[in-house]
């Protein structure tokens, strides 16, 4: 599927790639230590040494806010897999043989979204701590649903194609029609519902940990970060404005990847 | 009608799951709130009389049974805690909650319906590609960051309004509303985009069908096909995205009530499960999802007034 | 349904990024006529009354796409005329230009998707140099157009009466007076109960009946050229014979001047007194229908008649 | 009597509100109604039966009950031959559109060797020479594919398998009369080449008379008239029949 | 289906979803309690902010957090009560006397002292106070005070209580025992005591009101309504008192204070409590000394204090606060300087390398989270991994101080009344409260020799001993006093900071 260049394409992917690398040297290497704390440098406004400043550990907030977008980025991706996976496989049951499994998948869909998302973490972080991979299950548990439904509405409609059929005749096993036949055609619809997934994930998590129940300190966390930076608003301003502006940029940056690609693709619109 | 009553029984059965899953998330968490309420050092026979006292000592389906029962009578039970009627300890802030949603929802959709028209029938490329960027800007941003920097913008610095001084819309409905505008707005603008964009594809889809160009035939203005025919369309898929949207924003509220100190649902919550106060945590829950599974089931039957076809399938 | 891969897509779909817009030459010919004031019935008959005998009169028409090959004209110099009362068929396999011609005479090329030259004379107005106010005047009053496929040819959401009479209710035709013609027009189109049919919607009626709404819809401000694009081809065989009679009796009748374009040569052959028959956007040869079948002169014409599995022959092509 | 590839008798069907995913509207007010009413004919080998009737008449749904496409039916339908195959009207929907023209004709080939047709297997390049169509196809997406190629397609992924029997569903109505010909040409040259039989559906009575041997006429789920194509069209006993030719005379 | 029905029908929409939820909402919604907090106009108010809400049930004896204490301290008394030089003052009793040996105090009771709901103070209402709080008292080293009564005897006005032995902190124990109405059940909810300000009504989450208690014996305050507004967390409370809609707050962070940016007046002040990392003795692997030596020697008390408060607050070195002058052994303070190589030749010494534990420290308290989060950064340096674990306060209070179950918590334990015994007796291994299981048989046979001589001299030195028993077993970490800031609206003026943790509403006054 040959994707044509558009203006959207393009600014999506330079930002993609400037983000991307800027997050995986933040595995390796930060200009500051995360953690390193220097009496002498507190609240510093943005310089050359330190791009956003430093806070009120004297800890350089540039450092920071890449480490914190690694984790983000992490759990985003984590988040949107365990909810696509999960999306995928119940959606493409649902979808393909209906019937009572596909009523009550459903209604066990509908209430999970209902569900306050805050009380399912709470629970898991009470029960498991509060490390990432159980945020990453708990925030994937909530998106299955999201994913699901758009599964199954695309896989119900591609069931009854005469290509289908066809590969029915030809004996093909039912398993292979809906993984290799039905699932590629899915594929144009799970796009957008990644980006738009992966952007609710960076915001849930974000959100969990400004509520203190994701992320813990030390490890730096966007939403934590933010939350911290309520306090210094007026003598650091720099220290929210460049925790919030990060998030604000990984979400930009998917999404106006996803829009390039949907442009591109002509299912996107104009 | 059949299509009505299913539509009811599946709320009804989504409505059980909620309670009986929430019902059952509490059992699991770790802490039990018999030590909570007499503390660590409190005698095995008190803590065991007061067990039964609150009913702990029975199964867990029949005390599910037990709740439900009360709880549809309008009567949530006791806070643990703060061994109030749970009811008398909801009423200031479950208004407050549903007020600062309402306001939220009712902003997106008077944002959201006259600019996804607006922007949908402009032809010109610039128009366009200008509102997309918009749109993708807007959805990028998170309501709690929005939230700390108008606090920090209109509180602090403008000093427009005071950031702390929610006072209840019992006393001054204009002070209650003034109040509650801004974090309305901070949870809505990112809703808005999304539905933007959502009802200008949808406008775009509906206005490429074959009935328009018939409709175009027959000497109608675009604008005329637009409102006639191509709308109405149009809004079937943003309906049930505004309900999703209205849920989202229920849930929204928990972090901007803690970014703009408003006393309402989100901050309860929060602190009830710290203290394991089930009652509580239960009547919250069940309200939130109630409210939810209210807002879907409207949609539905808006969409069944715009498509007959709903109705029959 | 012709709608093949070769049919240039670009017809409907909205405009890509950067396309420049689509020009108009106008060679200079007659105006669009008095463009000003509002064109009722009335005034339409008394200007008929010195009518030129043509009622359509096409010439030179070049039509070519934005988003096709530089080279590649989807009409490439179109010239012919229709009188009034007669019915003209186009034939021509799909991409052969007949349907895109039928678009340009009827007023409803998509703007800034093509560049269009030449000249169409309708009823002595000039259709290039008209406004597009007067264009839209012209759609639904002067000019009504039938589609191919009746099951997407209604809005969904919308009931059946309220869109026959929707030419009327544009027109400021009060309410009352819009539904009787309404009704009036659907008896006409051979739809029985039409009262009862008036307020039920499109789903809830079958493909024929569908179709002949849609001629009631084109025929009820009486235009003076119907445009039937196609209007069998997603029709049953019984159901086809019932549309061509009706088409035929409006045509008798009521001296209703009929474009009928298709690709099936069978059902041409029962309706059209006159026919052109087009290839790659040109017309290779025209005439009076029984003429033509008779004695095709091209070599195209030929071939498309020979490919028709005509009964009369009888001969088993494949034994 | 050569032996029958296909035996149908005394099928009866009633059409039930099809089992529907609630949330999608599934269509028209339809209630129980009866679409077949006791169909029996026979298939011949090598020979092409045709079948011709309006829409709603049943010819797909007999079709699909032939198949065993998920049709409930009373009566019997007995084959004689494995992995009867199919070609649809629609070629838009007949390709899966996420797949190239290659891999569609690699997966009939796969499913057929897993069945034990282990025979010569035939080279993908070549099966689609059989059906008149270059090397260059098989990377090719079917939305870069003619109608008419595209049918050639389906044609190709049918036949890959060998089956004795192929049931055409109005294969050619979607297409343009010179490429109907150069299908239907083809399709009785794979009929001599691999001795196949035919079930070939068309509401085109002219198509019908070109290529097939025995015609069913089918109005409202019943069969009206059946027997030689020329003597049905030369001498039609039934006056359904009789409409039918007249109106395409 | 034209424009105007469309319209309707999205009205339709909106209204439905918003009435839906209204109306939902209404049900439960009757007249708002009384809570409505007073505007802060003229002489009549002032709002004060709190960092997080108060006990759930308000009865004196019940109270475990210091700050719903330093708030009660306006609502209930005891029959002495303690000043702002930390000597104690008559309160409900108008004198009392002391027997030489220490065994017999006669009170006599004020006459015409009323409680909140009306009722004349009598001798009776007295011995009941004391008798509930012997019984219910979460409070140990009260409730260990208590138990050396012999007798209690009351007639007319006056009340003698003996002791079996003489205990030289009673008098501080009997402040701390607040007389309330004989057989009034509800103080959970609706609290009455003698105090200056009385209890009007709570709305849980949001605010506490108190009024001035018109017929209050002593001087009566200048502000009529003292409104207690609840915050989430630290930085809500900053954010409201920074756009000036707070008259007053405390326990401010020192960067809170350089970021006010509203003239409101800071003073100064220590907490009057100890923060410590306090380490849980009763489990692996701080039931190790070696182990709990190398945190303190692995830990930069200096430097903590430099990053977290620009270098203000108290150094400490055990369990007593500094400006306790009486008892506070300053030679302690430097016990552990802070020495990388040694604390990690210890860890090795005790098998602990790599070692990983986690500290639960309450959300609400950035002071806490701050120096949570110094430390474990300096015990990384150590090769130490201290992960931080943010509770809210109601999860600290049962999972940490009731059930105990933590590795490490930084927090601070104040004097719950003037005495040595609020702040040492906590350790004894017997003692209800003792949280981090600390058991340490010559601190016990210390205390118990410092709790019954009678020669305050010997006592004090005893007292300073067992300090230095704390230090010298390294039971926790001991790191400072916190500084208190206090930033009070110009409108209003007299705060008055007292040695314990108590906030004094009636010296405050118009400015």
């Amino acid at each position: 599927m040959k994707i044509r260049k558009n203006g959207f394409l393009k600014t999506g992917e330079i930002m993609s790639l400037v983000l991307a690398t800027v997050i995986v040297t933040g595995f390796f290497w930060t200009p500051y230590g995360t953690t390193a704390m220097n009496a002498a440098e507190k609240t510093l406004p943005p310089s050359l040494h330190h791009l956003l400043g430093t806070d009120n550990f004297g800890r350089d907030v540039f450092s920071r806010v890449i480490s914190g977008a690694g984790t983000s980025f992490l759990i985003a991706l984590g988040v949107v897999a365990v909810g696509c996976i999960g999306g995928v496989l119940i959606g493409s049951l649902c979808g393909y043989f209906g019937g009572i499994a596909d009523a009550v998948l459903m209604r066990v869909c509908d209430a999970i979204t209902a569900f306050p998302a805050i009380l399912l973490a709470l629970v898991v972080v009470s029960l498991f701590g509060g490390g990432m991979a159980n945020i990453l299950l708990c925030l994937g548990l909530l998106f299955i649903p999201s994913f699901a439904r758009v599964v199954r509405t695309e896989v119900a409609r591609v069931r009854d194609m005469n290509y289908i059929q066809s590969a029915r005749l030809m004996g093909v096993s039912t398993g292979r029609i809906l993984l290799r036949h039905i699932l590629p055609n899915t594929f144009p619809v799970l796009l957008p519902a990644v980006t738009i997934g992966f952007n609710n994930a960076v915001l849930a998590e974000a959100s969990m940990s400004f509520l203190g129940v994701g992320i813990q300190p030390p490890q730096a966390s966007l939403g934590s970060m933010l939350k911290d930076s309520q306090t210094y608003l007026n003598t650091a301003p720099w220290y929210a404005l460049g925790t919030g502006g990060m998030i604000v940029l990984l979400v930009l940056a998917v999404s106006l990847l996803s829009e390039g690609i949907q442009q591109g693709t002509g299912r996107g619109q104009v | 009608m059949k299509v009505l009553l299913r539509k009811i029984l599946n709320l009804m059965i989504a409505l059980l799951i909620v309670t009986l899953l929430t019902f059952l998330a509490l059992q699991v968490i770790p802490g039990d709130p018999v030590t909570k309420m007499l503390g660590a050092d409190a005698t095995a026979a008190q803590a065991a009389q007061l067990r039964t006292r609150l009913g702990l000592d029975q199964p867990v389906l029949v005390r599910y049974g037990r709740w439900l029962l009360s709880f549809l009578k309008g009567d949530p039970g006791i806070s643990y805690s703060y061994s109030m009627p749970v009811a008398e300890m909801l009423k200031g802030k479950l208004s407050v909650t549903v007020i600062l949603t309402a306001l939220s929802f009712a902003m997106t959709v008077l944002i959201s319906i006259p600019l996804g028209i607006l922007t949908a029938r402009s032809e010109s490329v610039r128009v366009n590609h200008f509102f997309l960027i918009m749109d993708q800007l807007f959805m990028a941003l998170p309501p709690f960051f929005i939230g700390i920097l108008s606090v920090y913008l209109f509180g602090i610095v403008l000093k427009l309004f005071a950031p702390g001084t929610y006072v209840p819309l019992s006393e001054s409905v204009a002070g209650g509303l003034g109040y509650l505008l801004l974090p309305a707005l901070a949870m809505a603008l990112p809703r808005s985009a999304m539905t933007v964009k959502m009802l200008r594809s949808s406008i775009r889809s509906q206005m490429a069908e074959d009935y328009v160009r018939t409709a175009r035939s027959r000497g109608l203005t675009d604008s005329q096909i637009l409102h006639r025919h191509a709308l109405r369309g149009a809004m079937v898929p943003v309906v049930t995205f505004l309900a999703q949207s209205a849920a989202e924003i229920m849930t929204g509220t928990i972090i901007i009530e803690q970014v703009f100190t408003i006393p309402g649902l989100g901050r309860l919550l929060l602190s009830s499960i710290g203290s394991r106060d089930f009652p509580v945590v239960q009547a919250i829950v069940v309200l939130m999802a109630v409210f939810v599974i209210l807002v879907n089931f409207a949609a539905d039957l808006i969409n069944m007034a715009i498509d007959p076809r709903i109705r029959v399938s | 349904m012709d709608q093949t891969a070769g049919e240039p897509a670009g017809v409907r779909s909205m405009d890509r990024h950067g396309e420049k817009e689509g020009t108009r030459q106008t060679f200079g010919r007659t105006s669009c006529g008095d463009s000003g004031d509002e064109m009722t019935d009335r005034q339409s008959q008394k200007n008929s009354g010195q009518q030129a005998p043509d009622l359509l009169k096409v010439s030179g028409l070049r039509v070519h796409f934005h988003n096709a090959a530089p080279e590649r004209y989807a009409v490439n110099g179109v010239s012919f005329s229709l009188k009034r009362g007669d019915t003209l068929g186009i034939v021509g396999e799909s991409g052969s230009g007949k349907t895109v011609t039928a678009m340009c005479v009827s007023g409803l090329m998509p703007r800034g998707k093509a560049d269009e030259e030449g000249s169409i004379l309708l009823d002595g107005r000039e259709m290039f140099s008209c406004s597009e106010e007067n264009l839209r005047r012209i759609r639904g009053q002067d000019v009504g157009v039938v589609f191919q496929d009746p099951m997407t040819t209604f809005d969904p959401l919308c009931r059946i009466g309220r869109q026959v009479e929707e030419a009327l209710t544009v027109r400021g035709i009060p309410k009352m007076e819009r539904r009787k013609r309404a009704v009036e027009a659907m008896g006409l189109a051979g739809l029985r109960d039409a009262e009862e049919l008036y307020s039920r919607y499109p789903y809830e009626l079958s493909g024929g009946m569908l179709q002949r709404a849609s001629i009631a819809a084109a025929m009820i401000t009486k235009p003076k050229l119907l445009i039937c694009d196609e209007v069998t081809t997603a029709l049953d065989v019984l159901i086809q014979e019932q549309i061509l009679e009706l088409l035929r009796n409006l045509n008798e009748d009521y001296g209703m001047t009929i474009l009928f374009i298709s690709h099936d040569l069978h059902v041409v052959k029962k309706i059209c007194k006159s026919v052109l028959v087009m290839e790659r956007g040109k017309i290779v040869e025209s005439g009076e229908t029984a003429e033509v079948f008779a004695r095709p002169q091209h070599a195209y014409t030929k071939k498309l008649i020979a490919s028709i599995p005509a009964r009369a022959e009888r001969c088993r092509t494949y034994d | 009597m050569t032996e029958s590839v296909l035996e149908v008798r005394h099928v009866s069907s009633y059409y039930t509100k099809a089992r529907r995913l609630s949330g999608t509207h599934s269509g028209f007010g339809e209630r129980d109604m009866q679409v077949l009413r006791d169909v029996t004919f026979s298939i011949q080998k090598g020979e092409t039966l045709g079948l011709v009737g309006e829409s709603g008449s049943g010819k797909t749904t007999l079709c699909r009950a032939v198949l065993g496409l998920g049709m409930d039916y009373e009566g019997e339908i007995i084959h004689h031959t494995d992995h009867p195959q199919m070609v649809f009207q629609d070629p838009y929907s007949s390709l899966n559109p996420a797949r190239t023209v290659g891999w569609t004709l690699r997966e009939a080939l796969r499913a057929g060797e897993r069945r034990g047709k282990r025979a010569s297997r035939p080279l993908v390049p070549e099966i689609l020479g059989q059906v008149g169509l270059s090397e260059e196809y098989i990377d090719r997406y079917p939305y870069e594919l003619s109608g008419g190629q595209r049918q050639r397609v389906c044609i190709a992924a049918a036949v890959i398998q060998r089956p004795q029997l192929i049931l055409l569903d109005e294969p050619v109505s979607a297409l343009d009369v010179t490429i109907q010909a150069q299908i239907l040409r083809l399709l009785v040259r794979l009929k001599k080449e691999f001795g196949l039989s035919y079930l070939f559906i068309s509401h085109d009575l002219n198509v019908i008379y070109q290529i097939c041997d025995r015609v069913l006429v089918m109005k409202q789920g019943e069969i009206v008239e059946s027997g030689d194509v020329r003597q049905v069209y030369e001498d039609p006993q039934h006056d359904y029949t009789k409409m039918l030719l007249a109106a395409v005379d | 289906m034209n424009k105007k029905s469309l319209a309707a029908l999205l009205a339709v929409f909106v209204l439905a979803g918003s009435l839906g939820t209204v109306c939902l909402g209404a049900t439960t919604e009757t007249e708002a309690s009384s809570d409505g907090d007073v505007a802060s106009s003229g002489d009549t108010g002032i709002t004060i902010g709190l960092p997080q809400d108060l006990d759930s049930s308000l009865d004196p004896y019940q109270i475990t957090a210091a700050g719903t204490r330093e708030v009660m301290f306006n609502v209930f008394e005891g029959l002495v009560k303690p000043d702002k030089d930390g000597n104690f003052k008559d309160a409900v009793a108008s004198s009392h006397e002391v027997s030489d040996d220490g065994l017999t105090y006669t009170f006599t009771l004020r006459d015409g002292v009323k409680f909140h709901n009306g009722e004349i103070v009598t001798a009776d209402d007295v011995l009941y106070s004391f008798k509930t709080c012997a019984d219910t008292t979460v409070n140990s080293s009260v409730a260990s005070a208590l138990s050396d009564i012999a007798g209690e005897k009351a007639d007319g006005n006056t009340v003698t209580i003996t002791l079996k032995e003489p205990l030289s902190s009673f008098l501080s124990a009997v402040s701390s025992v607040s007389i309330v109405p004989a057989d009034y059940t509800d103080q959970a909810s609706v609290p009455v005591g003698t105090g200056p300000y009385r209890f009007v009504s709570r709305s849980v989450q949001d605010n506490a009101v108190f009024e001035r208690n018109d017929d209050y014996y002593g001087k009566l305050p200048q502000i009529k309504t003292v409104t207690c507004k609840i915050f989430e967390d630290n930085n809500a409370l900053f954010t409201a008192l920074n756009a000036g809609t707070l008259d007053m707050a405390f326990h401010l962070t020192v960067d809170q204070t350089k970021n006010l940016t509203n003239g409101y007046k800071v003073t100064e002040g220590e907490m009057n409590l100890v923060q410590a990392l306090y380490l849980n003795n009763a489990k692996a692997p701080f039931d190790d000394e070696k182990v709990r030596q190398a945190l303190c020697y692995g830990i930069d008390v200096d430097s903590i204090l430099e990053l977290t408060e620009d270098g203000h607050g108290a150094k400490l070195g055990s369990s007593m606060y500094p400006s306790f002058k009486k008892y506070f052994d300053d030679s302690l303070t430097d016990a552990y300087p802070y020495d990388p190589e040694k604390a990690q030749q210890l860890l090795a010494d005790a098998g602990a390398q790599g070692l990983n534990f986690t500290i639960k420290v309450p959300g609400n308290y950035t002071q806490h989270v701050d120096t949570a989060t110094v430390i474990a950064e300096q015990l990384s340096q150590i090769g130490v991994t201290a992960n931080i674990e943010q509770v809210d306060w109601e999860t600290w209070l049962s999972d940490v101080y009731q059930n105990r179950d933590f590795d490490a918590t930084v927090i601070g334990f104040d004097a719950a009344y003037l005495s040595p015994d609020a702040l040492l007796q906590r350790w004894m291994s017997d003692d209800a409260t003792n949280m981090i299981g600390y058991s340490n048989p010559d601190y016990d046979a210390v205390m118990k020799k410092a709790q019954s001589t009678t020669d305050d001299k010997e006592q004090t030195e005893l007292y300073k001993q067992a300090e230095k028993l704390l230090s010298d077993t390294a039971a926790n970490v001991y790191i400072q006093d916190l500084a208190d800031f206090v930033a009070l609206s110009p409108k209003f003026t007299g705060y008055t900071p007292y040695p314990l943790y108590a906030l004094d509403f009636s010296t405050l006054k118009l400015a």
